[in-house]
């Protein structure tokens, strides 16, 4: 372990930024942290999370798959892709780094998505321990211990100190790359950090939220369940849940022509849209309650079913604070699961 | 903190349902903490007692749901509605979006309603609880050991500190008082904007909506917003795109949809309300309604049934497109 | 190097009745204007939705200009009204958001006006050489 | 070129032949630049084709690929990719890729079995190539029973191989129908699941099954009221697809996703999963 006090946490981003984009949470106009190339001057946010999700560093909102030149009945297809640079993204907490195992293995499971393959491959990871979680966390829920966080390399903070520790080759390599800017030390400081962040979240509401009722083999069980026509009865089928969410990865694949060539381009699409699975010959999910469903089922049952019996929820509580309706997973667990208990 | 209370509002829903006059309650339901309150359903009086609620955090526009809701149940549905909430009744009305005889409308009073970032702001996050008392909201957080006293009225939502009236245009039975329209300083940042540069103007449109993520909250939560098929959902219409692929696409999206509900946009203040990334959309909106009252006289959308909106009407006489420059404001 | 001049392009949407006609007899009396000018013919002017001048401003034009019959003339009674209060209100969206005001007019053309149809042309192509690309309303994925 | 660069990218199909099959189904007959078959598939899976500016479909491949020289698609219009299709003309380029999903289990499960198959309209196109599969490799099956039902005479998919090549083959029994008499029509007429029962065929079979929703439930019924066991009944079925690789999310049901662990489904497998396809 290596650490180095707040006051040259300057010259450490400049020195990660020196050969790769470090990207940091900065607080925004309105007092939000947005996700923001670091430069000289900027100041890292103290903020307990973005808005938006990191998983975007990986898999963007919007990026072009694929060019096509039309001329008379030829075709000419254009792959529009750079060489990736390597980035940096600082700042992560432990249940967003949980979201990119949860990414992995939708994106590199066999056929292996090569546009987000390659973002991380050459996307370091720094996560950072949480010091103050609030009344919208849960990751606990979901065995994420945010005292511990994942990624290449994890960091905790003190008042005056940083402490680093790399987990992966890729964070071994950023740390050599500091050594000059760090020092070795115990892990005293950042064991007494745990503890005191452990208390915390002993004392947070949800913190006694359990997700033992979902999981693989429950999807008949919750799938008719009535209380999914009151749970849906007042969404709105926006897509904030769907785009604030660190885990959502469905998408849409779409031609836009240019006037001279077609991009063919991926975004992000949501479950919650009607025409999600509209077909011409028909439509499986024709009201809302359906469309909700399936986003919550697929958190809480088919995704884990797929995958081990890892959840693709991992407790941010970005859709807590941000539904327009106020509806969202920890009531749908509640109520759900709750009744399932009876 | 709110002149009516939770129990008053259930006394009424009760003798109602009770009676037979309504089959239904459209009102607001508690959540997981004491400010995420959800619009609901509530058929029985014992489902009202359990989980309805009233305070400062019922800033839901109930309206909007009358649309889906009157088709669905038997019977009126009993809405509970605050006075700038009735505005957008009364322009669903006259959009003939649903059947009167089927809402039963509760008109009641609103002291403005909190909003809960600003709460956060003042009060530090990490909320473990909100309530009111008197004219100040006590708020306990987790890393407080004493609960923080703030006034209600300075963490009022945008559109409650511009409040643009407090009287109801449109109920079967008032609860309380009834207010009168206000006078409102709700043009002021727009004509601030106004007073700009072109550049700075463009400055601060292109920050504002280069957060947009596309999750069209601000449109489905519109009670103005109520095609069965949007243009933006419609797959033949070249525009149907989930996410803003540039800065054009977010500009279109915005211009767009407050263009489709100029004039008839109640300023009910919904979108910006919901915006997951605090884009001001109301500042479109009104300036949509600041034009329409300069250039064709005062209107204000849903203050009454029926009465014809401005882009649907004309006079001989209305301005030019190019005299409108000439009003003032700055060019580049 | 020879530098290229810039010639903007402008997007012209008439209608049918009159400023199409109007058009027309600019080029019967040989009356030049810019050949950068796409005429786009509209059955009314109040055909024209705020989705086409936006979607003009995409396909790379760097200014728009809607051409209507006078007020009162409209070949179906009211529509370059409508027109009139929409294009007002949209303009001054746009000039709302930082977008240049000289890259959107609304002009009456009657069918006999061939001179004034050039005239605002010349002056319409004038002012949008001025104020040069259509930059705050551009979709970079258009352009070649 | 490494497999993974290619999930997304597609490569570029040539259309060699048009074949008008009924009023609103054509069979394209489609091939690389190079003249080639563009990639190696089994009998059930599918291929996105698209025409860039208009859009991406999944359809079934209804060649066998016992045919080594191209790949043909039988395509009903039915939105904008097909309608796009129905107008192009031998030359034109398209693009493909695949393949995709799970084929029918042609050499395990199917092996050595009596096979019937069941199809109606255009749902006799996935079948195709496993029909003409199994004809190939006519000595690893048992007897094979074809029931095929359209609204019309003109609305039978591939009459002509089926009159001309399927119901002369040895132990092969083409059974027709269509939905109302017709002139210059002398064989069955009645809607399939009806003339399944009437055909009243022994349980030793493994059924293939594909049509309608409609058709398919009520043949499910005729099935089991003859005695056949879900497990002997194999189905392909549709959803909208967008990657055509288990990700975009959109063909998801339950925990499966179609397009990669489907499209072909066992029926007991189909009674884990929720209703929603």
């Amino acid at each position: 372990m290596r650490k180095c006090s707040l006051e040259s946490i300057d010259r450490v981003f400049a020195a990660i930024n020196a050969d790769a984009s470090l990207y940091l949470p900065v607080d925004g106009d309105d007092g939000k942290a947005v996700y923001t190339k670091w430069e000289d001057g900027v100041k890292w946010s103290g903020a307990l999370n973005t808005v938006r999700s990191p998983k975007s560093f990986f898999f963007p909102q919007m990026e072009d798959l694929v060019q096509f030149r039309t001329e008379g009945k030829t075709i000419e297809v254009i792959d529009p892709r750079k060489e990736s640079e390597d980035f940096v993204v600082f700042g992560v907490r432990a249940c967003d780094a949980k979201s990119f195992e949860v990414l992995d293995r939708v994106f590199l499971v066999d056929p292996v998505d090569s546009y987000y393959a390659s973002r991380r491959e050459h996307g370091v990871i720094v996560t950072v321990a949480c010091t103050r979680p609030v009344e919208t966390c849960f990751c606990k829920t979901f065995g994420i211990d945010p005292a511990e966080p994942a990624g290449d390399v994890s960091v905790w903070k003190t008042d005056s100190e940083l402490f680093w520790q790399s987990n992966t080759e890729k964070g071994e390599k950023l740390l050599e790359k500091l050594a000059d800017l760090t020092e070795e030390c115990t892990d005293e400081a950042v064991a007494a950090q745990k503890e005191k962040i452990n208390s915390v979240m002993s004392r947070l509401p949800l913190a006694d939220l359990k997700a033992d009722a979902f999981g693989a083999g429950k999807t008949m069980k919750f799938f008719d369940a009535p209380e999914w026509d009151e749970l849906s009865e007042s969404c709105i089928a926006c897509g904030t849940c769907t785009y604030v969410c660190p885990t959502c990865q469905c998408y849409d694949i779409k031609d836009f022509n240019t006037g001279n060539g077609v991009i063919r381009f991926r975004c992000w699409d949501s479950c919650m849209y009607s025409e999600f699975t509209k077909m011409s010959a028909g439509q499986p999910r024709l009201t809302q309650k359906e469309r909700f469903r399936q986003r919550f089922m697929h958190k809480l049952v088919y995704y884990p079913e797929k995958n081990g019996g890892l959840f693709s929820c991992v407790g941010c509580g970005r859709c807590l604070s941000r539904c327009p309706i106020s509806m969202n997973i920890v009531k749908v667990m509640k109520t759900i699961g709750g009744k399932a208990d009876e | 903190m709110q002149k009516i209370t939770r129990d008053q509002l259930i006394e009424k829903a009760a003798s109602l349902l009770g009676n037979g006059t309504v089959s239904c309650v459209l009102g607001w339901e508690k959540g997981e903490f004491d400010y995420d309150v959800t619009p609901a359903l509530f058929e029985t009086e014992s489902e009202l007692r359990e989980k309805f609620v009233f305070g400062d955090f019922c800033g839901a526009n109930l309206s909007k749901y009358l649309v889906s809701k009157t088709r669905k149940c038997e019977g009126r549905i009993l809405v509970f509605l605050k006075p700038c909430d009735t505005y957008s009744f009364n322009q669903l009305l006259t959009e003939h979006r649903f059947d009167r005889e089927k809402a039963y409308v509760v008109g009641i009073p609103c002291e403005g309603m909190a909003d809960i970032e600003r709460v956060k702001e003042l009060c530090g996050d990490g909320i473990s609880s909100v309530t009111a008392d008197g004219d100040e909201l006590v708020v306990t957080t987790l890393y407080d050991d004493e609960p923080v006293r703030v006034k209600a009225e300075s963490v009022l939502a945008e559109r409650c500190v511009n409040c643009k009236s407090k009287k109801h245009v449109a109920y079967d039975e008032l609860i309380g008082e009834d207010g009168e329209v206000l006078s409102s300083a709700r043009f002021d940042e727009v004509a601030r904007l106004e007073a700009m540069t072109p550049d700075e103007r463009f400055a601060f449109w292109q920050n504002e909506l280069s957060k947009c993520i596309r999750c069209n909250a601000c449109r489905n939560v519109c009670p103005a917003c109520t095609c069965e098929r949007c243009v933006f959902d419609n797959p033949s219409s070249g525009v149907e795109n989930k996410a803003a692929a540039n800065s054009f696409e977010e500009k279109m999206f915005h211009i767009i949809r407050a263009f489709h509900v100029a004039g008839r946009c109640t300023d009910c203040g919904e979108c910006s309300r919901v915006c997951p990334q605090n884009i001001p959309l109301h500042l479109l909106n009104r300036k949509f309604i600041k034009d329409i009252d300069d250039f064709y006289g005062e209107y204000q959308a849903g203050a009454e049934v029926g009465s014809r909106a401005p882009l649907v009407n004309y006079t001989f006489d209305d301005l030019e497109p190019g005299e409108v420059f000439e009003r003032g404001g700055q060019d580049a | 190097m020879q530098v290229k001049e810039y010639k903007p392009l402008i997007v012209a949407f008439c209608c049918n009745w009159c400023s199409y006609a109007g058009a027309d007899l600019a080029g019967n009396n040989r009356l030049s204007y810019p050949a950068d000018v796409k005429i786009i013919r509209v059955p009314c002017s109040c055909r024209v939705n705020p989705m086409f001048v936006l979607r003009a401003f995409q396909r790379g034009a760097d200014g728009v200009i809607i051409c209507g019959c006078h007020p009162g003339d409209c070949h179906y009674t009211s529509g370059n009204y409508y027109t009139r209060r929409r294009m007002a209100l949209l303009f001054s969206m746009l000039d709302y958001l930082g977008i240049e005001r000289d890259r959107t007019r609304l002009e009456w053309v009657s069918a006999a006006e061939g001179a004034k149809f050039a005239a605002t042309m010349n002056d319409f192509v004038e002012k949008v050489t001025a104020l040069g690309e259509n930059k705050r309303l551009e979709d970079l994925r258009c352009k070649k | 070129m490494n497999n993974r660069t290619e999930t997304l990218i597609p490569k570029i199909g040539v259309i060699t032949d048009v074949r008008i099959d009924t009023p609103d189904i054509k069979t394209f007959r489609v091939v690389t630049p190079d003249g080639v078959k563009p990639f190696i598939h089994r009998p059930g899976q599918c291929a996105m084709l698209s025409v860039p500016g208009v859009g991406e479909a999944m359809f079934s491949i209804t060649s066998s690929p016992t045919n080594e020289e191209y790949m043909e698609f039988s395509i009903k219009k039915c939105g904008c990719v097909t309608d796009w299709l129905h107008q192009a003309e031998p030359g034109q380029q398209i693009t493909i890729r695949g393949p995709y999903g799970k084929p029918f289990p042609v050499d395990d499960e199917f092996a050595s079995k009596n096979l019937l198959f069941i199809a109606g309209g255009v749902g006799l196109a996935p079948l195709r190539s496993v029909i003409n599969y199994c004809r190939h490799y006519r000595d690893r099956y048992g007897r094979i029973d074809i029931v095929y039902g359209s609204r019309s005479k003109d609305d039978l998919l591939d009459y002509r191989e089926i009159i001309e090549e399927w119901s002369k083959d040895e132990n092969v029994h083409v059974h027709l129908t269509i939905d109302r008499e017709q002139e210059g029509w002398d064989g069955h007429v009645g809607f399939v699941p009806n003339y399944v029962k009437e055909l009243g065929f022994d349980t030793d079979k493994t059924v293939i099954l594909c049509g309608p929703p409609i058709m398919i439930k009520f043949t499910l019924d005729g099935l089991y009221a003859l005695g056949f066991d879900k497990t002997q009944i194999y189905t392909t079925l549709e959803m909208r697809m967008k990657c055509g690789i288990g990700k975009c999310g959109r063909c998801n049901v339950g925990s499966r996703y179609i397009c990669k662990d489907g499209p072909v489904f066992r029926f007991d497998e189909l009674d884990e999963l929720p209703d929603e396809y």
